[in-house]
């Protein structure tokens, strides 16, 4: 028993160690990708080619002083950015990066994900609201909606593929691929990757975070340690979603020659390519642009895929 | 329609950061490298000394005169040819470097150097007096790279 | 495996403490809340004895009982929203004009 | 006495007292982040009794989507504020004493009426569909199907209502 | 609510921000509603400078929007009373720093109008030459942040590329980058340097294809459009009425530029087309600028063609000490924001008796509240940015 015990531990650090420097080099990677898009370098200065950079800004975030508004509501303003990171790292528990390697096998690893990822939204609220100014809220309400449509539309843009490989076991979604269910289900995939964009409030739809018009949104009052545990999250949620889309639709370690933990960081990191590609070539919609988009052209285009999909099974 | 559905405009913008994506970046790393200006650049004015170390200047006024934010002041000493100034401030925390003193200046006594870093913590290094106008500026120069 | 009673029990103190909040609070928000408790309680009464039989209709009931109580949810604090327009309050006294 | 049967306990007893905490709270924000926690345990409590997918889809639906709303609502009302009135003591008295009663009575009958049965073996209708969300599935298809159909009617009612209630009347 | 308080209210919203006070008061009474107010600025990422924006807002709809400026006020008129009329240039470089030599354009012309003076030919193609990159940078600057504002943050740094390269040929001709200084009362400074003009060509050749990177990125964009047809609409007689100018009128569909009505110093002789969209909206108002930096590329073409055939003098014959007679004069040149007036009334002194200068940006400012009405906050945004103010110009 003690072994095991100490087997799942070991499993667990090094899960969420790796997850956590990931982590960190995404926003160096970030910086850089986006950094040639716009003919420039990208950070240079810290280590070679700026390799150090994700450690100095960990550093520098964790000297700072830690500014707690006035008027803030002092207990629920630390706690709001501890949930929100927390959420987003527990995710990591039931993501399989190869056949057997992952933390533990849930047989409803990906209701697991989605319900946790939902919970993390309260981080984002709470913060808006604890840090007592107009600007934060508006951001924070503003995720919130956002957040909770964009969930609905994750979510049913899962069902068909999971229609298909029928389980909500990730290792059983794998397996059940023959071939990437990207390929019977495309729209299913388009709708997934906008909707991530949605979920993860990035570039079209940073509206939370639209520093042109809401500063910073709900983590304009935040600095230090707690403003760097949101940029964790943010993070540590842009991998999920990736993990979620390979393991979906490209069917997570399978592929030939290369060792499956190999084929899933690579499809995984297509994805981190993808999100921070797109970061650096779109405008920004407007809120209520947004929500049209999702109800009104998201949703029935992703309901008709269940229907499309359902009849085709039926009739295979 | 279809390229609508397919998001046409959308994939020429992403066609467009790619390519960039593997362009060669145009930055200059600043501190480190620098850009030679110009050599009509409008940096920091010093003062001239002809070969037998002597001022060009022959303290006409006609500089603190010009300038429009009034940052010059001299004091000249001797008569006709012997006029040389023993006092030349420019108080660079005040110069616009439009660069009328060297225009105006008769015996072109003042010109530009390319020095431009006058950033500091210290605001009195900026007032220069007439020793400071005929040091070398090379001195602050650090290697330009065009 | 856990006694029967046990779970039972727990889902007896979860409504009655449920109920205390419905009953003793002003904040209509928090009467809220408390009515969710005696929802949460009656599912896991649910699942104990869907556990229990073996059978699994248990906890499809409780799938509905969570349908409910979003329905419920969402128009209570509609309700609670149509209220603070006219009233600019949620102290659950203010709103008496049904009362007689 | 096993391992399942020490955290339930462990998870019953600290979902009770985040439960207390969610109705004795004077903030109802601080309320509804008890009562996410609540919900939590609660979570865990159900993955013990062996119904995974009701735990996911306790925190789904209610830490991650009624509660969230609440907070919505009670951020935009300024809900917090309306504690600032007394409180009333004999009201209160009287629903702990109300409540305390029916504990008592229901505790009763459960304790007498239940004891010495066992629960956590569900096993046969579960296996037969190869496991607890299938079986869920496929019995909410089949035998339940009508149910299951009026919830999706009483949910969509629901979705009607509240936006009916709460649309501002001048956008209309 | 009573349906005919309902329809009272109607009435009211209607009117939007002609509201007086008392009205105001009795739409609150007639329903209960909470506006909310939002004050955007001075410190706010996207005001351009220091303009401060005070919104009044029926949930996310703006009523009213109060502008309020001042904060970088530097009294450059009152300065350039007891300035001489040659120290005035490097005052008017910092109006609109983004396009000075188009300032010092302005100015200089101006006194020269006072004076009777006549300028060399090739002194004013070099003028012209400079006033149109001038025009050029300041639209890439334009560009830029209000791509950026849109949250387009790319198009951002590719503008300023080209931006660096005109700010390089400033530096090459005139020493100085961002406040050149170069426009003198009877011509420019000093002639250009040699291969300047074929740096310029360089330039001209690389310039449409650098714009067609702008276009890959916003162009046909449907983020793009969404956030700027139709948004902060202004009708063609309201935007005359308001004393629009420049790129903002030209893209309300009025055909009206200096350069081509009243053409001034070389403009008359040379072959360039008027950019003018009636799309009235935040998009229409971005088609002309781009539309615009291509056709003072074509200008900057032809400058070059003649200063390369040409030589001559670049100043004309003009006293040390400028004294022109008491009187006063207008001029008013195409700056890149639009008219760009001064106002000089001489006492026959070396000092002007009185400068006023009619910026663009100011009057062009004046008109975002009646853009705004009826949008919403992040409307706002594209609002400001479209019609370019710099808060240099507008509170001087």
């Amino acid at each position: 028993m003690w072994h095991d015990i100490g087997l799942a531990l070991l499993r667990i650090i090094v899960v969420f160690a790796v997850a956590l420097l990931f982590v960190a080099y995404l926003t160096y990677l970030e910086r850089k990708v986006i950094g040639h898009m716009q003919v420039r370098m990208g950070p240079m200065r810290v280590g070679p080619h700026g390799l150090l950079q994700p450690i100095a800004d960990g550093l520098k975030l964790f000297f700072k002083e830690d500014i707690v508004p006035y008027e803030s509501y002092k207990l629920t303003f630390y706690f709001a950015p501890l949930l929100c990171l927390v959420c987003a790292l527990i995710l990591f528990a039931v993501v399989p990066i190869d056949r057997n390697f992952m933390i533990t096998r849930l047989n409803i690893g990906l209701l697991y994900i989605l319900s946790i990822a939902s919970v993390g939204v309260m981080g984002i609220i709470l913060a808006g609201w604890a840090s007592g100014s107009k600007y934060s809220l508006l951001g924070g309400l503003r995720s919130a909606a956002q957040m909770f449509s964009y969930e609905i539309f994750l979510g049913f843009s899962l069902i068909g593929p999971l229609m298909i490989a029928g389980s909500l076991d990730l290792v059983k979604i794998v397996e059940a691929q023959k071939v990437p269910l990207i390929v019977y289900q495309p729209v299913a995939f388009v709708i997934y990757l906008i909707a991530a964009l949605g979920e993860i409030n990035r570039t079209p739809f940073d509206l939370p975070e639209a520093e042109s018009e809401l500063v910073a949104g709900f983590h304009t009052e935040y600095s230090g340690m707690k403003f760097a545990y949101f940029f964790l999250a943010e993070y540590a949620n842009l991998l999920i979603v990736s993990a979620i889309a390979t393991i979906v639709f490209l069917a997570g370690w399978k592929g030939p020659i290369l060792p499956g933990w190999m084929w899933f960081l690579i499809k995984m990191f297509i994805f981190v390519y993808f999100f921070i590609w797109v970061r650096a070539t779109f405008p920004r919609y407007r809120y209520d642009q947004f929500m049209r988009i999702g109800w009104k052209i998201m949703l029935p285009v992703v309901l008709a895929n269940i229907v499309v999909t359902g009849i085709v099974m039926m009739l295979v | 329609m279809v390229a609508k559905v397919l998001m046409k405009d959308l994939l020429i913008g992403l066609r467009r950061t790619f390519y960039y994506f593997f362009t060669k970046p145009i930055t200059v790393q600043y501190p480190k490298e620098k850009l030679q200006p110009f050599p009509r650049f409008r940096g920091f004015i010093r003062l001239v000394k002809d070969e037998e170390d002597k001022f060009k200047c022959i303290a006409c006024m006609q500089c603190a005169r010009v300038c429009p934010a009034q940052c010059i002041s001299l004091k000249g000493e001797g008569k006709g040819k012997e006029r040389h100034p023993v006092e030349f401030n420019i108080d660079f925390s005040r110069c616009i470097f439009c660069g009328f003193c060297v225009e105006v200046c008769p015996v072109n006594a003042l010109e530009f150097t390319s020095f431009y870093e006058g950033a500091q913590y210290d605001l009195d290094w900026l007032k220069f007096d007439i020793d400071k106008l005929t040091q070398d500026y090379k001195k602050w120069e650090r290697t330009f790279k065009k | 495996m856990v006694p029967l009673n046990h779970v039972i029990l727990y889902a007896v103190l979860m409504f009655a403490i449920g109920l205390y909040g419905a009953l003793a609070r002003r904040n209509v928000f928090i009467v809220l809340m408390g009515i969710e408790l005696m929802l949460n309680a009656a599912n896991i009464a649910f699942i104990g004895f869907a556990s229990h039989l073996g059978n699994i209709a248990g906890q499809i009931i409780s799938i509905f009982v969570i349908t409910v109580a979003a329905g419920e949810a969402a128009v209570g604090l509609a309700i609670v929203v149509a209220i603070f327009r006219n009233r600019l309050s949620v102290n659950i006294d203010s709103f008496n004009l049904l009362k007689w | 006495m096993g391992s399942a049967q020490v955290f339930f306990y462990i998870f019953a007893a600290l979902s009770l007292i985040f439960a207390l905490l969610v109705v004795t709270r004077r903030n109802a924000i601080h309320s509804a982040i008890c009562l996410i926690v609540t919900f939590f345990f609660m979570a865990a409590v159900f993955v013990i009794l062996k119904a995974e997918l009701l735990a996911a889809v306790q925190v789904l639906v209610y830490a991650g989507g009624v509660v969230g709303l609440m907070l919505y609502v009670i951020m935009l009302v300024k809900g917090e504020e309306a504690n600032q009135v007394k409180h009333n003591l004999g009201q209160k008295i009287i629903a702990a004493f109300v409540a305390l009663l029916l504990f008592i009575q229901l505790a009763a009958v459960v304790w007498v009426s239940l004891a010495g049965k066992k629960a956590g073996a569900l096993a046969a209708e579960a296996a037969k569909f190869g496991g607890n969300t299938e079986g869920i599935g496929a019995l909410l298809y089949t035998k339940y199907l009508l149910p299951f159909e009026v919830a999706s009617v009483l949910l969509l009612a629901a979705m009607v209502g509240a936006i009916v209630l709460a649309k501002n009347k001048l956008e209309r | 609510m009573a349906v005919k308080e309902e329809q009272q209210f109607k009435e009211l919203l209607a009117k939007g921000t002609s509201l007086g006070k008392v009205d105001q008061d009795l739409m609150r009474e007639t329903i209960k509603t909470q506006d909310l107010w939002i004050n955007m600025g001075p410190q706010h990422p996207s005001t351009h400078g220091v303009l401060r924006l005070i919104l009044s807002l029926q949930g996310e709809r703006i009523v009213d929007t109060e502008v309020v400026i001042g904060y970088l006020h530097r009294g450059t008129e009152k300065l350039a009373e007891a300035r001489t009329y040659h120290q005035i240039i490097p005052l008017t470089d910092r109006l609109d720093y983004l396009a000075s030599p188009n300032m010092n354009f302005g100015y200089v012309l101006a006194v020269e109008k006072l004076m009777g003076i006549e300028v060399p030919e090739r002194a004013e193609y070099i003028r012209v030459l400079m006033a149109e990159l001038g025009r050029i940078s300041s639209h890439l600057l334009w560009l830029a942040t209000h791509a950026l504002d849109i949250g387009a943050m790319t198009v951002f740094l590719y503008c300023f590329r080209e931006r660096e390269m005109i700010l390089d040929l400033f530096e090459m001709a005139t020493g100085g980058r961002l406040t050149t200084t170069y426009y003198r009362i009877g011509g420019v400074a000093y002639d250009l340097p040699e291969g300047f003009l074929d740096k310029v060509e360089e330039f001209c050749e690389i310039f449409p294809s650098r714009v067609k990177d702008y276009d890959d990125l916003l162009y046909a964009n449907r983020i793009w459009l969404s956030r700027t047809v139709n948004i902060a609409k202004i009708d063609a007689e309201t935007a005359i009425a308001l004393g629009l100018s420049g790129p903002s009128l030209r893209g309300s569909g009025v055909n009206w530029d200096l350069r081509r009505n009243q053409p001034y110093s070389v403009y008359d002789k040379l072959d360039f087309e008027v950019a003018v969209f009636d799309g009235c909206d935040v998009y229409a108002r971005y088609l002309v600028r781009r539309k615009e930096m291509l056709e003072s590329c074509k200008i900057v073409k032809q400058c070059v063609e003649y200063l390369k055939k040409t030589e001559g003098p670049v100043m004309a014959k003009v006293p040390k000490v400028i004294k022109p007679p008491a009187g006063e004069v207008y001029m008013a040149t195409e700056a890149p924001k639009g008219e760009l007036g001064y106002y000089i009334v001489s006492d026959g002194s070396t000092k002007p008796y009185r400068l006023k200068i009619r910026t663009p940006s100011f009057a062009n400012l004046m008109s975002l509240p009646e853009m705004c009405k009826g949008h919403l906050v992040a409307d706002v945004i594209a609002a400001i940015g479209s019609i370019d103010i710099v808060l240099g110009e507008v509170d001087r």
